[in-house]
């Protein structure tokens, strides 16, 4: 990402992901991009992915009832023949009526998109809500990720932030929903490995409310993102302290203001605690965070040339878009490195 | 002329215990221990068993053989000490040599008593029976005179070993007691009653009440006794064994002062400075009257040797007073005594039991509600816990009429008395 | 009419006269006088009609000559009259008495935790060594607020929230409620000490504290019960928290009762009540018949407190278990303890322990799911009691939502208990469940407390083998997560009550 | 040295340790055997439990610092070992005298009937805890060692 704001092309993403090549199977790619829609950047950006018309009909009409649809339009493409046959893909460019904002006491607007997003994809069969943030998106699909950049043209897109993925599917068979970057509002989740505490961190958020439809550790994580940081106002480093909290005995070595405020947040939000090999990618409008599961059993590395920074799985893949990149780190086991806007918002 | 700080005359049990009690304070001052007889130091007890045959001369010694040198000890054996000079602080030994001494301790023992009116005494095949000599003398005569019939004059402890050592060899014995019973000094008459069947089951003659008055000798040599009532014994032996009396013949006519026997205060000194007395020789403090009187028993010995001996050297030992008793196995009967055995006053109370048919006899002596005394024939076991309540003066008034009882122990005793004992401190003995 | 008692003994015991040396260990040892030596034949006899198979005589038997078995009398095959029913028939036309027993309910009902199996890691991510990575079993019991206020800057949450006051456990294990008074004094003390030692948690049953107790009492959680024995201000504030029990496993809807002749003087002190009387412990409280009356205890006892203890509240596994732990979290308990129908005790009718309440497996899962439906789950911790006989039951129970479990039989069974279940005799050979000094010596405390240590140190590490097998190295990512239960051998009712997959799902 | 310390609050009067110790100090070691053999009445047990209704305690040689019986042996059988410190009676130099057991106060050295000498507790030389204490169910028998 550029943490001045910068925008620029897909290019880049697409060339460091593609030297990745060996860590995928085909099986799923995709992309999330920060600072694309301008011209919509007060509303939702839903990329939605429809079975047959239907669902998309029935979609819609949840949607009419709920927001106002400013613009619609299929998701441009580029055929390719490495991808098969795939979804209707269409994006909606939405914002919540204000009637029913008013008639839901207590919801906010983006409870409100997240209650949406929720009983698309939990209530429509053949429906499926793949991004659904502001002036962002996230594209995916089955195939090699660089074909799905290709197939999507995001070289035609300019962002500030970009992340990718490749995916190597264990828990779910790779159908083009379960791609990553998995996106709830402007939260964009990309994530290696299998967490072992799923079970937990699922009955977990069901305590908030939040219905885990896909069976896949990204979703968990999102949805953690979103209760811990948007809902209990929570800074990233205490978010990520949650989900990848020290151990007992480094706790118990902390000064004492520290100590007592690490052993809350771990005693508060046991549910929360992402347990086994994780590293995660969180893109989000203000920036990007990676992080590793608390004794680092994935890999996850990162890098900066003036105002940009890199986190990938390998330094080959920032090396190959940036071989001059001046500084060069390993991530800490649950310590996250945090990618800001300077000034908060994307440049010009 | 040699020099010795510590300097002891004598080679039994005091003297071993003077040695043990010089070197619990002073590791390695020289001693010089003189004594009479040749042999290292020896258990005169076993004298009775070396005669009759349980034990050969290998186990006599009453120390291991580097006993003196491992402490420091210069011993002069067979060298018999004739005069004590308190002035110049030396004595004179037979060879006329004199050695100085800084702290002197006479434990010289007790001699056999033969009395005068007896006529006859100098017949060959008379002895006494005290020392390793005696042993040996006895078992040449008895070997060299094929002696098939023995008169032994006192029935006490001493007697009454020979006697036992006389029948292992087979020889036919009488004990003759001027007393009414053997063993008065320590038992009463049921115990004596039991020791004697004991003795007459072992076919041993038991005359009471009467006594040698003449040895009748045929060519220089024993051939019989004649008994104050007349009786004529044939024998071709006699061990006169009347008893011993403290050996102050070494003291005579020095400014020590004696009694019965040389007397001691509660550290063995005697009355005059730098010299102390130990053992059969000495006359100290009886535990339960308090009167000075000679106890001439083993464990006194070494006992009041040990106090002697760690005063000399500056330690702060004190004897808290002899105790008479004894342990003697009369033809595998065994017996134990211990204190007053005999309630004559009515100061007194006597507890006993007795059961004939298994020869068990119990007793026990109490003043007020302390123990003075016990006597144990048949089952000895554990009669020591009784020793420990007369030593410590325990109160027995809760659990008096356990004294007797088959499982008396020490669970019988007060708790505080038994965790002391049973907590491993060990108690003050 | 047959003067004779009609009831045949349980046991035989069997005498192996090549082994037997006559020493009289098992004479001295039988507080059921079953072994008897005979001066005249210089021989020991048994009578196995007094034999309860403590094993107690077997044990100490240094060469091993004593064999207890079954009474091989055979009834003719019934399967309606069982002989344990004959034997319970003949007994009460004998008595006309309540039936009474000991420990928990050995009747045949499914086990549910043999019909649930773990998981374990394989390839997709790595199982945890635990002898060479850390493996966290602490475990805190309270009430936890729902959200933590940060402070956004600085990254770490300020500490705006106040975190109520909460039990911290080693190992997430504690020992049920045993009364001084149903155990002896030294049973009472093992336990404390072993709590101590192992950083985890001991209870007092309705036996109040006992002052050599007293010292344990930041490891001890006072029980406040329907008869209120032992119960002050200063018993209050004597234990790390305070347990309100309701109901018991073994004999729910029942209270208690220790016969006179138990209370002996220090009983009595301890108890404060006179020495010699029964002490009955009501079936219900008097002050509590309904939610609400509930709620008022709770909070007489956190101001009685200072708001410094979590309250617990005990019930056994009803019916409807669900709905009244939602009532008791609702009413302000920071801990809800379910205590199974498997659930041991010194004494209960049997007839009420062989045939009330539910199965802790079933009750457990419904609580747990119930709360997060209320979305209450955070604010009280759930303990689960009756029959945890494993470590694997404990990873179960934890699997399925509990935050902690209690143990009363095993930590019996580890100081020497053989489940004889003739508690309620006050002869327990173990020296357990009596008060007879002749007996409760033979439990040397030390002893005692060594093994409940060696018990949970050993559950300990075989809870943190599984936990790494499963690729979790925190119990809180254990904790309710069902992912890692998959049933074997149930129905899709059960399986669906349990909100587990079935194997192979 | 090693000191054995009876806990009389933990005794259950099993009598174990006498048997133990009557087998450890036979020929054969063999509990069984020696309990069928004659062996058996040749040896004396060195520790012995008392009982009286509920208490009981098992007792043995206290190892006194100042051992009466070694003051009143007249063989020099009764010696300390210069090793550990124990107590010890050497049966062959023994007599059969019983002047040991008549200043006992423990009670702790016995008379055996067949062999004619003193019998006491030895600590079990040569093992690593006495036997007594060692098998002794309910560590009612302990053993201290009490050199600092």
């Amino acid at each position: 990402m550029s943490e001045a704001g910068h925008r620029f092309g897909g290019q880049t993403i697409i060339r460091a992901i593609a030297n990745m090549h060996e860590r995928s199977n085909g099986l799923g790619g995709g992309f999330a991009a920060y600072g694309i829609y301008p011209e919509h950047r007060d509303q939702y950006a839903l990329h939605v992915m429809f079975d047959d018309l239907e669902a998309k009909h029935a979609t819609e009409s949840i949607l009419s009832a709920q927001c106002l649809v400013y613009s619609d339009e299929s998701i441009p493409i580029q055929p390719l023949d490495v991808i098969k046959s795939g979804p209707i893909l269409h994006r909606y460019f939405v914002d919540v009526k204000p009637e029913v904002l008013k008639r839901s006491y207590d919801l906010t607007e983006e409870d409100i998109i997240v209650e949406v997003v929720m009983h698309i994809n939990a209530g429509i069969e053949g429906a499926f809500v793949f991004s659904s943030g502001k002036n962002m998106g996230v594209f995916k699909g089955v195939g090699y990720p660089e074909d799905i950049g290709r197939f999507y043209r995001l070289a035609e897109y300019e962002a500030y932030t970009w992340t990718a993925h490749g995916r190597f599917p264990t828990n779910t068979t790779g159908w083009w929903g379960g791609a990553h970057p998995f996106g709830i509002l402007d939260w964009s989740i990309v994530h290696n490995g299998e967490i072992s505490s799923y079970g937990i961190n699922r009955r977990y958020l069901a305590n908030f409310g939040y219905r885990c439809t896909l069976q896949t550790d990204t979703e968990v994580v999102a949805y953690l993102f979103d209760l811990l940081v948007r809902k209990h106002k929570l800074s990233f480093e205490a978010a990520c302290t949650a989900m990848a909290p020290p151990f007992w005995e480094q706790i118990q070595r902390m000064s004492e203001e520290r100590r007592e405020t690490t052993r809350a947040i771990r005693t508060v939000y046991g549910g929360a605690l992402l347990n086994g090999p994780f590293s995660v990618l969180v893109g989000h409008k203000g920036g990007m965070i990676g992080f590793n599961d608390r004794i680092k059993l994935r890999p996850m590395v990162a890098g900066r040339k003036d105002d940009r920074l890199y986190i990938a799985s390998e330094e080959g893949a920032i090396r190959e878009v940036c071989p001059d990149v001046e500084r060069i780190w390993h991530a800490e086991g649950g310590v996250p490195i945090v990618g800001e806007l300077t000034n908060g918002q994307a440049a010009g | 002329m040699s020099k010795a700080p510590y300097t002891i005359i004598g080679n039994s049990a005091a003297a071993v215990g003077a040695v043990a009690g010089i070197r619990e304070v002073d590791p390695d001052g020289p001693i010089t221990l003189i004594a009479k007889e040749p042999h290292h130091t020896y258990s005169r007890p076993l004298i009775s068993y070396l005669l009759g045959g349980k034990v050969d001369e290998s186990r006599m010694p009453y120390r291991p053989p580097d006993f003196y040198e491992k402490n420091n000890v210069r011993a002069m054996l067979g060298v018999e000490v004739t005069r004590i000079d308190a002035d110049k602080r030396c004595i004179e030994t037979a060879d006329g040599t004199s050695i100085e001494y800084d702290r002197l301790l006479i434990a010289v023992g007790g001699t056999p008593i033969v009395p005068l009116d007896v006529t006859g005494t100098d017949a060959e095949g008379v002895f006494t029976f005290t020392t390793w000599d005696d042993a040996r003398h006895i078992q040449r005569y008895i070997e060299t005179h094929e002696v098939t019939r023995t008169v032994v004059i006192g029935g006490g402890l001493i007697g009454l070993k020979s006697v036992e050592a006389l029948v292992e060899l087979g020889i036919t014995t009488t004990v003759v007691e001027l007393a009414d019973r053997i063993l008065s000094v320590t038992f009463d008459q049921t115990a004596s009653d039991l020791a004697r069947r004991s003795l007459e089951k072992a076919g041993v003659g038991v005359r009471c009440g009467t006594t040698v008055e003449r040895i009748r000798q045929q060519g220089g040599k024993v051939s019989g006794v004649v008994l104050r009532d007349g009786t004529e014994l044939a024998c071709s032996m006699v061990i006169f064994a009347v008893g011993v009396v403290p050996n102050t013949r070494i003291v005579n006519g020095e400014a020590i002062e004696t009694d019965r026997g040389i007397l001691v205060d509660d550290c063995q000194r005697t009355s005059v400075d730098g010299i102390y007395a130990a053992g059969d020789v000495a006359q100290a403090a009886d535990m339960l009257s308090g009167q000075k009187r000679p106890i001439p028993i083993f464990p006194n010995a070494y006992r009041q040797g040990l106090v002697a001996g760690n005063h000399m050297a500056g330690g702060n030992r004190r004897y808290e007073g002899g105790l008479a008793m004894n342990a003697v196995d009369i033809c595998g009967l065994k017996t134990i005594s211990v204190g007053v055995t005999v309630a004559d006053d009515d100061g007194y109370e006597a507890l006993t039991s007795l059961d004939e048919d298994t020869a068990v006899y119990k007793k026990i002596v109490l003043k007020g509600d302390r123990i003075v005394g016990a006597i144990f024939v048949g089952q000895i076991d554990r009669a020591g816990i009784i020793t420990g309540l007369i030593k410590n003066a325990v109160s027995v008034s809760g659990f008096k009429d356990l004294l007797l009882t088959e499982h008396f122990g020490l669970i019988s005793l007060p708790s505080e008395y038994r965790k002391h004992v049973v907590s491993g401190t060990g108690i003050e003995i | 009419m047959l003067k004779k008692w009609l009831v045949q003994p349980d046991f035989i015991v069997e005498r192996d006269p090549e082994k037997c040396i006559q020493c009289q260990v098992c004479v001295r040892q039988c507080a059921n006088d079953v072994h008897e030596y005979d001066e005249d034949e210089e021989c020991v006899f048994s009578d196995g009609s007094n034999c309860v198979g403590c094993h107690r005589c077997a044990t100490l038997c240094p060469t091993g000559a004593i064999q207890i078995k079954n009474a091989p009398l055979e009834f003719r095959a019934n399967s309606s009259w069982t002989p344990g029913l004959l034997r319970d028939a003949y007994k009460q036309a004998e008595s006309s008495g309540v039936l009474l027993s000991g420990m928990g309910n050995p009747q045949p009902y499914p086990i549910y935790w043999d019909h649930m199996l773990l998981n374990a890691s394989q390839v997709t991510n790595p199982s945890i060594d635990p002898l060479r990575e850390p493996m966290e079993l602490l475990t805190y019991l309270g009430r936890k607020p729902d959200s933590v206020a940060s402070d956004g800057a600085s990254g770490s949450a300020s500490l705006a929230t106040k975190i109520e006051p909460q039990l911290e456990l080693q190992i997430p294990v504690m020992f049920s409620a045993m009364s001084y008074g149903s155990i002896s004094l030294h049973a009472s003390i093992a336990l404390a000490r072993a709590a101590k030692e192992t950083g985890t948690f001991g209870n007092t049953g309705e036996g109040g504290l006992h002052k050599d107790i007293a010292p344990y009492g930041g490891n001890m959680i006072v029980q406040v019960a329907s008869g209120r024995f032992g119960v002050d201000v200063d018993y209050l504030n004597a234990g790390a928290a305070v347990e309100i029990k309701i109901g018991q496993g073994a004999k729910p809807g029942i209270g208690g009762h220790l016969p006179g002749e138990k209370v002996d003087a220090a009983i009595s002190a301890t108890r404060m009540i006179p020495a010699g009387t029964d002490a009955l412990s009501p079936a219900p409280h008097h002050d509590i018949y309904s939610i609400e009356d509930l709620r008022q205890l709770i909070y007489a006892l956190k101001e009685a407190t200072r708001y410094a203890k979590p309250i617990s509240v005990k019930i056994a596994a009803v019916h409807n278990v669900a709905a009244i732990a939602s009532g008791i979290v609702r009413a302000g308990a920071d801990i809800v303890a379910i205590d199974g129908y498997r659930g041991g005790t010194g004494a209960a009718p049997t007839m009420i322990r062989n045939n009330v309440g539910i199965p802790i497996e079933f009750a457990l899962a419904a609580v747990d799911s119930r709360l997060r439906e209320e979305g209450i789950r955070n604010q009280a911790s759930i303990v689960v009691a009756g029959g945890f006989r494993c470590s694997a039951d404990v990873v179960k129970a934890i699997a399925l939502g509990a935050d902690a479990v209690y143990i009363g039989t095993a930590a019996l069974v580890a100081m020497g208990c053989h489940v004889c279940q003739k508690c309620y005799t006050g002869k327990c050979n173990w020296g357990i469940a009596t008060q007879d000094p002749y007996l409760t010596k033979r439990l040397n405390p030390d002893v005692a407390t060594r093994r409940l240590v060696n018990l949970l140190k050993g559950w300990a590490h075989e809870v943190k083998e599984m936990m790494g097998g499963m690729g979790i190295n925190a119990v809180e990512s254990l904790r309710g997560n069902r992912e890692h239960l998959r049933g074997v051998g149930l129905t899709d009712r059960e399986l669906s009550v349990l909100d587990i997959k079935a194997a192979g799902e | 040295m090693k000191r054995i310390i009876a806990r009389e609050e933990y005794c259950l009067g099993c009598r174990l340790c006498e048997i133990h110790c009557l087998v450890q100090h036979s020929k054969s070691k063999k509990l069984i055997k020696v309990f069928r053999s004659e062996e058996r009445r040749a040896i004396v047990p060195g520790v012995q439990v008392e009982q009286s209704g509920q208490v009981s305690f098992a007792i043995q040689c206290r190892h006194c610092d100042e051992a009466p019986c070694i003051e009143a042996c007249m063989t020099g059988a009764m010696h300390r070992d210069p090793d550990t410190g124990a107590v010890i009676c050497n049966q062959d130099k023994c007599v059969g005298c019983w002047m040991c057991i008549m200043v006992c106060p423990v009670g702790a050295i016995r008379s055996g009937d067949e062999r004619h000498v003193a019998s006491k507790c030895d600590l079990c030389m040569g093992e690593e805890v006495p036997v007594c204490v060692a098998n002794c169910p309910n560590e009612a028998i302990i053993c201290e060692d009490d050199d600092e």
